[in-house]
């Protein structure tokens, strides 16, 4: 599977623009403004997660919907029924999704191509119809009244738009941090060989299943951590987040983006919230225009927009 | 009452077989994992809404619908799939999101967001007798057209020369070629047989389950299932497929309704943990 | 393609060109990111009432219904109240919470709407609810029927004029109890909605004297087949099928139940909406001998139901449905309200207040707001699918005056 | 290094593709298998590496059984194959690869911490094991650009990169020029100080050059074992070879 091209430096700069971008957004921009961004920063946390596990191995989910409900839901029932400081909760679903990341990912990570997607997809319905239908998790109409993390003592409160949409930059920047890292470690460069050449791997002595758990896992622990800050923005959760049609639109973010750039996967979900955003207020057959956005990118832009950054960095070179 | 049970799931299973044994085809000859498929689908059923609207008659509906949405994916085959042939399931997965979408909002265009129904001919509009049980006859009929699918296609594919066309594509597309197989033209004929066979499947099921938007998704992730598990590009694991699915999902809701949604994709899910292929690996 | 087509492109082109004018502005001194920061001219004399409306996905039709009748009521006073023109801005809520709270933010912070109306769904409403009080912009939910919306989770800034589960389901209890059913077997859609529903009528039922023989619920919005439940039903022998289902569910349940011969062996019953005005089109003759309970039938014969068909049925072609109603009514409120301030909206408790004590004569017969909930206080209509000379028809049967919704744990 | 095959057989559906085949080797040489195509060299060397398991039979490595260990684990004791079909990181720069080989070497894999290709040893190890195996100027080159010649040379790169102590190459030479064959050859013969290898082969000349000890194969059984001299004399090894 075509990954785009590794290519740090890029992928620095990127970041770098993205976020001077959303500051500036941020800080300048309405109430409205705020949320919206404090919502992208959300989605690229998510896409990231997904697009970890597509370039580092190869393994395209179609169910990571389950990890972002994870997230929520175990953070949302950590600051309800237990009183855990909503902080630490979003630290607690990490290793919570890490953990079920782990158990799944031992059993499914050797299967490939098709099969993966299809696991990937029963799994995020079964835990989308469990949802669903439990009580305990408030059925259909989800819970509400979940409170964001307060830090009054240190004078910053959360409630106010603008330093919650902070408080997610920082995470997104922490996860982009250790994304990177890992990504550039060796750990990181075998994953990426994987996607490439599984059975070479084998042949010099990899532990190739191993490799793979942890970055389902990892991927996992980061998608729960979206789905923990996720229901602190609204103070919301209901079964629809675990759709399959929302990882479906976290994979058309990364491949938008270009698949294994980690910043693309935060441009993907940058352009593609706003457009779906922008033509839904101007239409309402705003699907279809979309539909064909898709079909574009497919058949002619090789790598989504990482592949157009690549040719604008050649030139200006 | 067990038997009514029975004759129920036979008629879910037939639905699924018509759906799942295009996707599988499809998926066998091309490797491409057409998440749109449900999308045909539901268009077939829109056309023969139109026609049943338009004449009156269902028969009419029952075989133009499909020739049509045939048609379609003749048109879709030559425009997209002919060019991401062997590009990465990514790539495909993106292009059918994207015709679901176009999909959906082009149904929704033509033909407004009312849910539709089709009623069945009065040949067909009543029950008949079923060791003294009234069992609506229009689902024995569905029954009846599962089962004609089936034996055609196992009867071509197993039996006759284009069948054995289909298959050498199907096991070793290169060799195939080698033969003088003109694949391309095979490809082609099949892409439009399967979106057929889903047309087929919509409008008859439309008396029953009704038209409306959104039936694509509903419909999507079973044949997906039923897919997979039977073994991609298997004629016989579609069959065993629909009928394993379609009896589980049956009996499941109504002798244990809590854990039916569940079941379905825990069936899926230990099947491909130990049988990674599907059950009749092609 | 139908009418109703053609005046679905002629509604959208409109809104369209209208928007993309203000996108073009909008994109062209502000940069993509920026957008929004600038409100829209805020000019005094306009009333801006937003809409929380599905305008995508599966629920669409209702919520076009339910806008096409509120801009009716608005229409008919000329699109001012007391001098101050009213502006609809539409927000589409494709039935996904967190979309509806995103337009809910828009709306209120960027469009800065004085109020909102909507959404169809509960879960939405569950959604939106604190955002809505938080911000003191009044609600009124044209749909949305979860109990606890004016229960626990009431508020004087969320007022509902449509329904809550209790107060269509309950009052059928007793009258089926009342003419004589002895028992009866419940099957509804596995979700929220579908569970209070059935235990509204379960409790009055049972209060009355009647026995419940079992209880069912289908996979919410996944059931297509009601096969396997139908037999179940058939064999429990109960007198009558008690059930609640929308939009495809509930067109698949009736014809569904037709073909299996269940209306010769019990008799029919179940929340209104399962043979509304918008799927009896679809449903045909299959309907006939259903009973039910609604807030509306388009049969009332008074005044303002007739008036109100006549000029539904002159602009969008076809006959309104119980959502319209909802929809029309939610209008008139909003007039009055207005109207009973003399179109003085700054002090948004003063306005909560006032469409709280707003009591009008709707299409449905009088509505006034249970000061203890704001919940409408309305009657209940039970009816009978009769075959009329136009195809299948809701007869009333017996009208139960002033139903109020219980709604307990709200302390407004 | 000891290595000993005792009696491995091996059928596929109906066909005895190794039959009672026993080989072992138990200091560093460099061994040849040769025979005519069919003979089941391909199979042998599955069998080595792990690929595939025999029916019967056994094999043991330094003295320990390793039947039922997978690819993985014979290539973490030591048995590092090369592949007949180039098999690389298509991605992946000549250098990039080398150091990914390198990683399994210095058992690193699972470390999170430090880029892998920021690290100073792992460079240099990476430069040296260029230049043995003639890949020094193209560095930075992506393996999907090298010409075939060099991505055989790189395919042995990474082979040797794993600090193996058993070296299996399944022909080496395969769709080379006689020059880039020249070439190989002196690069397996320094590479055969430092490893003992096995070679797998049907051209004879190459075998010559390379292998101290030669195994013959036919239709599946060893029919000749001995030095490059003998089994260049043997009558039985021209008849299987050239029919005559």
């Amino acid at each position: 599977m075509r990954a785009a091209n590794y290519n740090p430096k890029l992928r620095l700069q990127l970041m770098i623009i993205l976020l001077l971008l959303a500051l500036i957004s941020n800080i300048f921009g309405s109430y409205f403004t705020r949320f919206f961004i404090a919502e992208i920063t959300i989605l690229s946390i998510f896409a990231m997660s997904l697009d970890f596990i597509a370039s580092r191995g190869g393994m395209i989910s179609l169910g990571h919907a389950m990890f972002l409900g994870i997230g929520a839901y175990a953070s949302a029932i950590l600051t309800i029924n237990y009183g855990i400081s909503p902080f630490s909760s979003t630290l607690y679903t990490f290793l919570v999704g890490a953990i079920i990341g782990i158990i799944i990912g031992y059993f499914i990570v050797l299967l490939d191509g098709i099969f993966f997607i299809m696991v990937t997809l029963a799994l995020g319905e079964m835990f989308n119809a469990w949802v669903f239908t439990s009580d305990y998790l408030g059925g259909s109409d989800g819970i509400s009244g979940i409170l964001r993390p307060n830090f009054l003592i240190l004078g910053i409160d959360m409630n106010n738009p603008l330093i919650f949409s902070f408080y997610t930059i920082l995470w997104l920047l922490g996860i982009y941090f250790i994304l990177t890292k890992i990504t550039d470690s060796p750990l990181g460069r075998n994953l990426d060989a994987i996607r490439q050449n599984k059975d070479r791997i084998s042949a010099i002595g990899g532990y190739t299943k191993a490799y793979k758990t942890i970055a389902f896992a990892l991927s996992a622990g980061v998608a729960s951590i979206a789905g923990s800050l996720y229901v602190q923005l609204n103070g919301f959760i209901s079964p629809e987040l675990t759709h399959w049609t929302v990882s479906g639109e976290g994979l058309i973010m990364i491949i938008v983006g270009g698949i294994g750039s980690i910043s693309g996967a935060i441009l993907g979900a940058t352009v593609v919230h706003i457009i779906q955003h922008e033509l839904s207020n101007i239409i309402n057959w705003w699907m279809l225009v979309i539909g064909f956005g898709f079909i574009f990118i497919v058949l002619f832009m090789k790598d989504g927009l990482w592949g157009l950054l690549e040719q604008i960095q050649k030139r200006l070179r | 009452m067990i038997l009514i049970q029975i004759l129920n799931a036979l008629q879910f299973s037939m639905t699924l077989f018509l759906l799942a044994v295009g996707l599988t085809i499809i998926f066998g000859l091309m490797k491409i994992v057409n998440l749109a498929h449900g999308s045909l689908y539901m268009v077939g059923a829109y056309i023969g809404l139109s026609i049943f609207n338009y004449t009156e008659s269902f028969w009419l509906a029952l075989i133009f619908a499909p020739v049509l949405t045939a048609l379609i994916g003749a048109i879709l085959y030559s425009l997209l799939f002919k060019h991401i042939q062997n590009a990465d399931p990514m790539k495909q997965v993106l292009l059918t999101f994207g015709l679901i979408y176009i999909g959906l909002d082009s149904v929704r265009l033509l033909w407004g967001t009312m849910s539709h129904s089709i009623s069945a001919p009065n040949l067909l509009s009543n029950s008949l007798l079923v060791l003294n049980e009234p069992y609506p006859s229009y689902r024995l009929f569905v029954i009846l057209v599962g089962f004609v699918v089936m034996f055609t296609l196992y009867f071509v594919l197993e039996k006759t020369k284009i069948g054995a066309k289909v298959r050498a594509s199907v096991d070793d597309p290169e060799t195939a070629q080698l033969l003088q197989i003109n694949t391309d033209k095979i490809l082609f004929y099949t892409f439009a047989l399967g979106c057929g066979l889903a047309g087929l499947a919509g409008i008859t099921v439309a008396p029953i389950l009704g038209v409306e938007p959104g039936m694509d998704m509903e419909v999507l992730v079973l044949t997906l299932i039923v897919v997979v598990l039977g073994g991609p590009g298997s004629l016989k694991g579609a069959i065993i497929g629909s009928l394993l699915i379609g009896f589980v999902d049956s009996f499941g809701k109504v002798y244990i309704p809590q854990l039916a949604q569940i079941i379905i994709y825990a069936v899926m899910a230990l099947t491909l943990l130990f049988k990674p292929d599907g059950l009749y690996k092609r | 393609m139908n009418k109703e087509c053609i005046t679905y492109y002629k509604y959208n082109a409109l809104g369209a060109i209208m928007y993309i004018k203000k996108i073009i502005l909008k994109i062209s001194f502000i940069s993509l990111i920026l957008f929004n920061s600038v409100s829209i001219s805020n000019s005094a004399d306009t009333i801006k009432v937003g809409t929380l409306l599905p305008y995508s996905g599966v629920y669409t039709v209702l919520g076009e219904e339910i806008t096409n009748a509120m801009i009716l009521a608005f229409d008919e006073v000329g699109n001012s109240i007391s001098g101050k023109n009213i502006e609809v801005i539409k927000g589409d809520t494709e039935v996904k919470p967190n979309i509806a709270l995103q337009k809910a933010r828009k709306l209120i912070s960027s469009n800065k709407v004085d109020i909102l109306v909507g959404p169809v769904s509960s879960s939405v409403a569950l959604a939106v609810r604190n955002l809505v009080v938080q911000s003191k912009t009044p609600l009124i939910i044209p749909n949305a029927g979860a109990n606890v919306l004016t229960g626990e989770k009431c508020s004087k800034f969320i007022t509902r004029i449509s329904f809550s589960n209790h107060q269509i389901n309950a009052p059928m209890g007793t009258w089926l109890a009342k003419s004589g059913i002895k028992s009866a077997f419940l099957l509804a859609p596995d979700y929220a909605a579908g569970k209070e529903m059935m235990k509204a009528f379960k409790t009055n039922f049972e209060e009355a004297g009647g026995e419940i023989l079992g209880e069912e619920y289908t996979p919410f919005r996944k059931t297509k087949d009601f096969g396997p439940y139908l037999a179940r039903v058939k064999n429990s022998g109960a007198d009558a099928v008690y059930v609640f289902y929308a939009g495809g569910e509930a067109i698949n349940f009736i014809k569904q139940a037709k073909s299996f011969g269940l209306g010769e062996v019990m008799k029919l019953t179940g929340a209104g909406w399962t043979t509304s005005p918008l799927f009896i089109p679809a449903q045909k003759e299959a309907a006939i001998g259903f009973i039910g309970s609604l807030n509306y039938v388009p049969s009332i014969n008074t005044e303002e139901n007739k008036a109100f068909i006549k000029a539904y049925k002159d602009k969008f072609g076809r006959a309104p449905s119980e959502f319209a109603v909802q929809g029309y009514d939610s209008g008139k409120v909003i007039i009055k309200a207005i109207e009973s301030l003399s179109g003085n909206i700054k002090d948004k408790d003063k306005l909560a207040e006032a469409i709280s004590s707003v009591s009008i004569i709707g299409p449905r017969g009088p509505l006034t707001i249970d000061p203890r909930t704001n919940n409408v206080i309305q009657n209940i209509y039970i009816f009978e699918v009769v075959n009329g000379d136009q195809g299948p028809e809701l007869k009333v049967l017996d009208t139960i005056e002033a139903v109020k919704s219980p709604g307990e744990g709200c302390n407004l | 290094m000891s290595l000993s095959l005792n009696n491995i057989n091996k059928t596929f559906g109906s066909v005895k593709v190794l039959n009672n085949v026993s080989i072992n080797s138990i200091k560093k040489e460099c061994l040849g298998i040769i025979g005519p195509n069919g003979a089941g060299k391909s199979t042998l060397f599955k069998v080595i590496s792990g690929n595939l398991k025999q029916d019967t039979g056994d094999i043991f490595f330094n003295d320990s059984n390793i039947n039922n260990l997978n690819i993985e684990k014979r290539a973490r004791l030591g048995i590092s194959q090369s592949f007949q079909k180039n098999s690389l990181f298509s991605e992946m720069t000549v250098k990039e690869s080398l150091m990914l080989a390198l990683s399994h070497k210095y058992k690193i894999t699972f470390n999170i911490l430090h880029s892998l290709l920021d690290n100073k040893t792992i460079n240099i190890d990476a430069k040296t094991i260029a230049k043995d195996t003639g890949l020094l100027d193209y560095l930075d080159i992506k393996s999907d650009n090298l010409a075939y010649g060099l991505q055989r040379q790189l395919e042995l790169g990474i082979a040797i990169a794993c600090n193996p102590k058993l070296l299996l190459l399944d022909e080496p030479t395969a769709g080379m020029s006689p020059a880039e064959t020249k070439g190989i050859i002196i690069l397996i013969k320094n590479l055969s100080i430092k490893y003992s290898i096995i070679i797998v082969e049907h051209d004879m000349d190459v075998i010559y050059e390379l292998a101290d000890r030669i195994y013959v194969l036919d239709r599946g059984s060893l029919i000749f074992e001995g030095d490059a001299k003998s089994v260049k004399e043997s009558k039985l090894v021209q008849k299987i070879y050239l029919g005559i």
